[in-house]
C-alpha cells in the first residue's frame, strides 16, 4: 500500500484544481438535453480541448496530453469536485473512444478522435432495440452487404440511443449475418445521424427533457471505411476490455463523492439529527468506492505493464455498476428528505432524483450486473436454460 | 369484531373505482394535472354529487352525510389507485380540522358548504398551501388560534409530482376571522392528514404493485417472461405483504381516528404507525416499478414516473416516514 | 370496520388474563429442550389444561371450552403478554391436531386429543429429510405395506424433528407407492418414538440445546389403525388448509406485540437516539402484523360461517411466515444494539435472538414462502422446469 | 499510488493464512475456544515466534520488527478469516496506546515485553475488559492518566462467542501506576480498536461469502443446485460488493492510522467509515450463510454460527455500526 502521489502528480493535480477554478462556469449550463444547452455544452467542451483538458489521457495529436491513468483519475476527482459541467461527449470518449484506439483502422481514428475530444462531432450510442432491453444478442436490425457501393445498408429500429436528439453521429451492433444466431454475426457501425434513411425521434424523459431517442433504419447506407473491427465480429469489438476501462470500470468515483460532498454542505445548512445517520452512510459509500477505483487503477496500472486483468476488469465494472448507481439514487433520497417538504418544488437535487433513477436501468440492468457477478466472480451455476436476465 | 370493509363500506369503494376507472384513466389524469385548474372540476362534482364524498365526514345537521372519516379514507385509497388529481385530501382535513376546533357558527356556516362540495384547505404553517390556490374556503392555525382567511393572494408552486397542487399564500390583503380553537384543530388535523396520506399511498403501492406485475408477466427477454426470474419474483413477493400490511394499519388508524372511544394516544400511534409504513411501502412499491419496467420506465408516456412522483409527493405533505417514527412517543 | 370487542368476548380476555397473572411462573421455567425444563413444561401444560387453558378453541370433551377464533386470538395475546412459558405440546396442538380434527377417525380423535391437549402425550413432528430439506416432493423414506399384521413397515430416516429428542410420538410422511412420483404415494403415519426400530438421535443447536432430532426408522411397524386419513392421501392431508389455520396463519401475533413491549421497556432502561427510530420501526411492524391478522381472523369466521377461503387462508400464511420471522429477527437485533457490550453476555435477549435465526428457515423456508407468495398470489409464472426452491 | 498490498505484505498475509489453514481449521478453533484459556497457545507462541505479529507495529529501538500497524491489520484480516480466537487484537490496541501515550520509561520497560510475545491490554471504561483474564500487561484509562495495572483480580465472562475472551478487573487489591497520557492513549486505541475489528470483520465476511457460495452450488433442492437460483445469486453478489468495498475501506483506514502524514480528522473519518461499513457487511454476509445453509447452520456441528456468533460480537467490541457513524463529525 503507498497512497501518496508523486511529485508530478501533484503537480497534475494542482495545475487541473487551477484551471477548472479559473474556468468552471459560476452558473450550471442549461440542461445539455435541450438544444442550447447542447450548444453550450459544446463550447465548454471546446475550451477543455483549446487547453488539452478534454480527453488528457489520449495521445498530444488528439487533443490529448497522455496523462497517466493515476491523473486522469485525479483530473475527473478535480472535475466533479469543481462543480464542472457534464461531459456532452461522454459516449464518445468513454465508451467508443476506446473501442476505436483498440480496434480502429489509423483512418478511423484520424478521422474520428480529434473531433470528438473538440465535442465538435458529438456521438449517440444506438444500443438497445424494443424487444432487446437487456438482451443484446437479440438484436434484430439488419446490415446487408452491398459490393457495387461497398459497403453494407442498415436497416431497423435502435431505442434509449442516448444523446441522439442532439448528437451528430451514432454507433451501434446491427445483424450482418441473418444466419448466425446470437452473438454471432453482429457488425459494429459508425454512422451519421443526418444520413438518407435516418430518422431520429425523440423519446421525451421524465424530467421533460430529451436525453434519449428512437432512430429508425431505412436503407441506410453505410462505407465500409464505418465499420468498426471486422464485419461479424461486432459483439467481440463491443465487448472488449477497453471498452469497459474507462467507462463502467472506472465510472467516475468523483462524481459521487462530489454528490456527497454537496449532501454535506446542505446537512450543514438544514441539520437533522434523524437523517444524519443516512448522511454518513452515503458518505461512507462514496468514501469506499472512491477507494476500490484506486484499487482497480492500481490493477490497471499493472495490466498497461503487461499483466492481464482485462476480465478481472469488466467483472469489477459489474460490481461497480451496482454500486455507483444504487449509491446516487440513495445519495438523492437523502438530500431529499433533509430538504423536507421543500423537495417537492423543483430544485437541482430533484432533477438529479429523477436523473439517477436511470443509472440502476441503463447500461445493462443491475439485474444483469448482478447475474454477472455471481456466474463469473462467484462462480455460481447459471439460471436453468443458460437463461439470463 | 370484523377487520374488513362492512357491505356499506365495500359498495363505496367498488362505486368510487368504478366511476374513476371510468373517468381517471392515464390520459385523463394527465390532462387534468396539466390544466389550469390542475384537477377534473367535472370528476369532482361527480364524486361530490353522486357520492358526496365531502360530505361523508360531515355530521347530518351539518347537510351531511353523517358517517364518519373511515368513509372518506376508503375513498381517498380508491383516489390513491389512480394518481388522478384531487381536493379531497386537502378538503377532508380542513373538515376535520372545524369539527374539532370551529365555533358552532363557523361549523354551520362552512361545513354544509363543504358538504355541498366546496374545495377547502388549511395551512399549519408558513409553507406552501395544498390547494391553497383552487380552495374556496382556506383557513389556517395561528398561534392558538383557527382562522378563516379571506382575500389572500395565492400563487400556484410547481411541484415534481403535478397531480399535487401547492400554491403560497400572501396574506398582506387578506381578511383573517377568529373561528375557533387552533391547537385542537392542528392536532386533528395533523393526524387526520397522515391518515388520509395513507389511504393514499396504500392505493398507490397497490396500483404500483399491479402495473409492476402485470408488466413482468408479458415483457420477454432472454426467452423468458422477465416475472419468471426469481429474483424478480422475490422482490415483488415483498411488496405485495408490505401493501397487505400497509393496508391493514391505514384501516385501523382512520377507524382510530373516526372512533370517539378509541384512546388518544393509541389514536396517534395507530396515525404515525400506518402514515411511516403505507409511505415507505408506496416508495418501495413505486421504485420497483420503475427498475422492473427498465427504459420505457423513465420516459414521459408511460406511468411509472407519475407513480414514483406521487409516492415522493405523499412522503412530503403532513411528514416524511422518518418523522411519524419520530412522532411516537417511546 | 368494527373493531370492538363483545361483552363476552371482553369476559373471556378478562378472565383470561386473571387466571394468568394468578398461574404464570414468576421465573421463566427452564428450556423446553431439556430435560429438566421438558418436564416442568409438561407440568404447566397439565395445569392450563385442568383449566381448559391449553386448547380454548377445541371442544369441551376434549378439555377445550369452544371458544371462538377471537377469543383464541385473545387468549393468545394474553398469553404472551403475560410472559408465560413457550408451549411444548405446539407441534399437537398447532400443527397436527387440526389435521385430526379434519382427517381422523373419531377413534383417533378420542385416543391422541385428550393426552395431547394435557401434554401427557408430546408430540414430535418428523418432517424434512437430509436430501429434502425444503423439498418435501422428495422424500425417500418408506412404508411397506404388512396386510398380515395389517399395517405398515416404515423405513427410512427424518432430520429435523422438532422436540424429538424429548417428544412422546411423532407424525410424519412415508412414499408408501414407491412407483408413484413426487407428492403421490406419500402416507400420513402417527407412531410412538420408543417404538421397536425406532431411534432418535439429538442435534445440538447452536444454542448448545437439543431442539430438534433425526429419527431413524429401521422396520418400524405402524397399525393401521395410527394411519391419518387414506393411504397414499398423505400429501393432500398434511397441506390441507386447516393445516395451516391455526398454525402459520395464526402465528400468534401476541409473541409479536409482546416481544416489542419489552423492546419498549428496554428502551425505557436504556434510551439511545440512535436506535429509537429502529425501535419504534419493530413496534410499529408488530402491530401492523397483529392487524393484518385481526383481517385474517375476521375472514375465518366468515369461513366457519361457510364461506371458503382455505386457499386464501394458505397464502396469507406465506404472507405472515416471512413477515414474523424477519420481524422476530430485527426485534431482537435493535434489543441487542440498546444493550451495546452487554449483548455479548448471555441474556434473554441473545437467546431470543439465537432461535429467532431458525424462523426464517423452518417450515418452509422463506425462500419458499416468497415463491408461493410470488407464484399463487401474484399469478407470477413458475420458474423454468417449474423448479421452485 | 499503489492500493494493493505490497509483495512483502502478500507474501506476510500469505504466510499467516497458510499456518492458519493447518492449524486453525474448524476442530482446532472449536478446541481452542473451549480451552481453559480460551486460545491455542501454542499457535500464539508460532504466530509471534515465526511472525512476530505482535512485533510488527513496535520500533526497531524497543526490539519490535518496525513495520505499522498496517501489517498488524494484514494479519488480523487472515486471523479474521478463521474465528480462530486470538490475543492479537487486544495486545495490537495496548500496543498502540502505549506508543502513543506512555512515557519512555514505560515504553522501554513493556513494548519489548509485547514484542517477544507477552499478551496485553487496555480497560477504557468500566465494562468487561478483552482479554482482561490472560494478559500479562493490562493498562487502563483513569481519568487523564494511562495507568498500569498490577494485582487486579480478573473473572472470566462468558459471552454468546466463545472464541472472544472477556473478563471482569476488580481492582481492590491491585496497584495502578500512572505511566503516561491517557488522553492521547485512549483517542489512538479507540481508533486503532476500530480499525482492528474492521479487518477482522473483512476477514469474516469474505469467509462467510466463500461457505456459502461453495455450499449452494452442492447443495441440491427441487433437482438444482440452490446456487442457480437467482435470488439467491444476487443475494450472494451483494455480499460480494460490499465485501470488495469493506476490504477497500479497510485498507485505507489502517494504511492512514500506520501513515503519520495522513491527516488526523481524515484518518478518523476512514477508520469509522471502515468499523461502520465492515462490521455491517460481516453481519449481512453471516446471516446470508445462516439462511442459505438452511438447518444446518443452526446446529452446533456446523461452523456457521461461529461466523454468526463472531460477526455479531464484533458490533460490540469497539462500537456499533451506527455508533461508528455517529462519530464522525458532520
Amino acid at each position: 500500500m503507498d497512497l501518496e502521489l508523486s511529485e508530478s502528480e501533484l503537480a497534475f493535480q494542482a495545475e487541473a484544481r487551477a484551471w477548472l477554478a479559473a474556468n468552471v462556469p459560476a452558473e450550471p449550463l442549461p440542461s445539455l438535453d435541450t438544444a442550447e444547452g447542447f450548444v453550450l455544452h459544446q463550447e465548454w467542451e471546446a475550451k477543455l480541448a483549446a487547453d488539452r483538458w478534454s480527453v488528457v489521457s489520449w495521445p498530444k495529436d488528439y487533443h490529448g496530453r497522455e496523462a497517466s491513468l493515476i491523473e486522469w483519475i485525479i483530473f475527473e476527482e478535480e472535475y466533479y469536485r469543481a462543480g464542472a459541467p457534464l461531459r456532452v461527449s461522454q459516449n464518445g470518449i468513454f465508451l467508443l473512444a476506446p473501442i476505436i484506439f483498440e480496434h480502429g483502422t489509423q483512418d478511423q481514428q484520424d478521422r474520428f478522435l480529434p473531433t470528438m475530444a473538440t465535442a465538435e462531432r458529438v456521438w449517440a450510442q444506438c444500443w438497445s432495440e424494443p424487444e432487446a432491453g437487456s438482451d443484446l444478442a437479440s438484436l434484430k436490425s439488419t446490415a446487408r452487404r452491398d459490393d457495387d457501393r461497398g459497403g453494407w445498408v442498415l436497416n431497423g429500429q435502435k431505442i434509449w440511443c442516448s444523446r441522439a436528439a442532439l448528437a451528430h453521429w451514432g454507433f451501434g451492433l446491427f445483424r450482418s449475418d441473418p444466419q448466425a444466431q446470437k452473438h454471432a454475426g453482429l457488425t459494429y457501425f459508425l454512422f451519421p445521424l443526418d444520413a438518407e434513411g435516418v430518422t431520429v425521434r425523440p423519446i421525451a424523459q421524465l424530467d421533460g427533457e430529451e436525453g434519449f431517442a428512437e432512430v429508425f433504419f431505412d436503407d441506410v447506407f453505410v462505407p465500409d471505411a464505418d465499420v468498426l473491427g471486422a464485419p461479424g465480429d461486432g459483439w467481440r469489438v463491443a465487448m472488449s476490455t477497453a471498452g469497459n476501462e474507462r467507462g463502467l470500470s472506472l465510472r467516475s468515483p468523483g462524481r459521487f463523492t462530489a454528490a456527497a460532498d454537496r449532501l454535506l454542505a446542505l446537512y450543514d445548512e438544514r441539520p437533522d439529527a434523524r437523517v444524519a445517520d443516512r448522511v454518513v452512510d452515503a458518505w461512507i459509500k462514496a468514501e469506499a468506492y472512491r477507494l476500490y477505483t484506486w484499487g482497480t487503477v492500481t490493477k490497471l496500472a499493472k495490466s498497461d505493464r503487461g499483466g492481464d486483468i482485462g476480465n478481472d476488469l469488466n467483472l469489477r465494472g459489474s460490481v461497480n455498476k451496482v454500486w455507483w448507481s444504487e449509491l446516487d439514487v440513495a445519495l438523492h433520497e437523502t438530500a431529499l428528505d433533509l430538504l423536507g417538504p421543500d423537495a417537492e418544488l423543483e430544485s437541482r437535487w430533484l432533477d438529479g432524483y429523477t436523473f439517477s433513477l436511470s443509472g440502476p436501468i441503463y447500461a445493462g440492468t443491475n439485474e444483469i450486473q448482478r447475474n454477472i457477478v455471481a456466474e463469473r466472480i462467484l462462480g455460481l451455476p447459471r439460471e436453468a436454460k443458460g437463461a439470463q436476465q | 369484531m370484523q377487520f374488513e370493509l362492512s357491505e356499506d363500506q365495500a359498495e363505496l369503494a367498488a362505486t368510487v373505482r368504478g366511476l374513476l376507472d371510468k373517468r381517471a384513466d392515464s390520459a385523463a389524469v394527465r390532462a387534468a394535472s396539466t390544466s389550469e385548474q390542475g384537477y377534473d372540476e367535472a370528476l369532482w362534482a361527480t364524486l361530490c354529487e353522486q357520492i358526496g364524498v365531502t360530505a361523508l365526514a360531515v355530521p347530518e345537521e351539518y347537510d351531511g352525510v353523517g358517517v364518519t372519516f373511515f368513509e372518506t379514507a376508503v375513498v381517498l385509497e380508491e383516489l390513491g389507485r389512480t394518481i388522478a388529481p384531487s381536493p379531497l385530501l386537502a378538503t377532508t382535513v380542513a373538515t376535520e380540522a372545524l369539527l374539532a376546533g370551529a365555533s358552532d357558527e363557523a361549523k354551520k356556516r362552512l361545513l354544509p358548504r363543504i358538504a355541498a362540495g366546496e374545495i377547502a384547505t388549511i395551512a399549519l404553517d408558513e409553507g406552501a398551501v395544498l390547494d391553497g390556490d383552487r380552495a374556496e374556503i382556506v383557513l389556517a392555525v395561528r398561534g392558538d388560534d383557527l382562522v378563516e382567511i379571506a382575500g389572500a393572494t395565492a400563487t400556484w408552486v410547481e411541484a415534481m409530482d403535478q397531480s399535487v397542487r401547492l400554491a403560497r399564500l400572501d396574506l398582506t390583503d387578506a381578511e383573517l376571522t377568529v373561528i375557533g380553537d387552533g391547537r385542537a384543530a392542528r392536532e386533528r388535523a395533523e393526524l387526520v392528514g397522515a391518515a388520509a396520506v395513507a389511504a393514499l399511498a396504500v392505493g398507490l403501492a397497490d396500483r404500483a404493485l399491479r402495473m409492476t406485475v402485470d408488466y413482468s408477466k408479458e415483457r420477454v427477454q432472454f426467452g423468458r417472461a422477465i416475472g419468471s426470474f426469481q429474483a424478480l419474483k422475490h422482490r415483488m413477493a415483498d411488496v405485495l405483504a408490505r401493501v397487505e400490511m400497509a393496508r391493514s394499519a391505514s384501516w385501523a388508524a382512520s377507524y382510530a381516528l373516526a372512533d370517539a372511544d378509541t384512546d388518544a394516544d393509541e389514536a396517534a400511534f395507530l396515525t404515525h404507525s400506518a402514515a411511516s409504513y403505507a409511505i415507505e411501502t408506496a416508495a418501495l412499491a413505486a421504485s420497483e416499478c420503475v427498475q422492473l419496467h427498465g427504459g420505457i420506465a423513465i420516459t414521459w408516456e408511460h406511468d411509472a414516473h407519475l407513480v414514483f412522483k406521487r409516492a415522493h409527493a405523499l412522503g412530503q405533505l403532513f411528514g416524511a416516514p422518518h418523522r411519524h417514527r419520530a412522532a411516537v412517543a417511546l
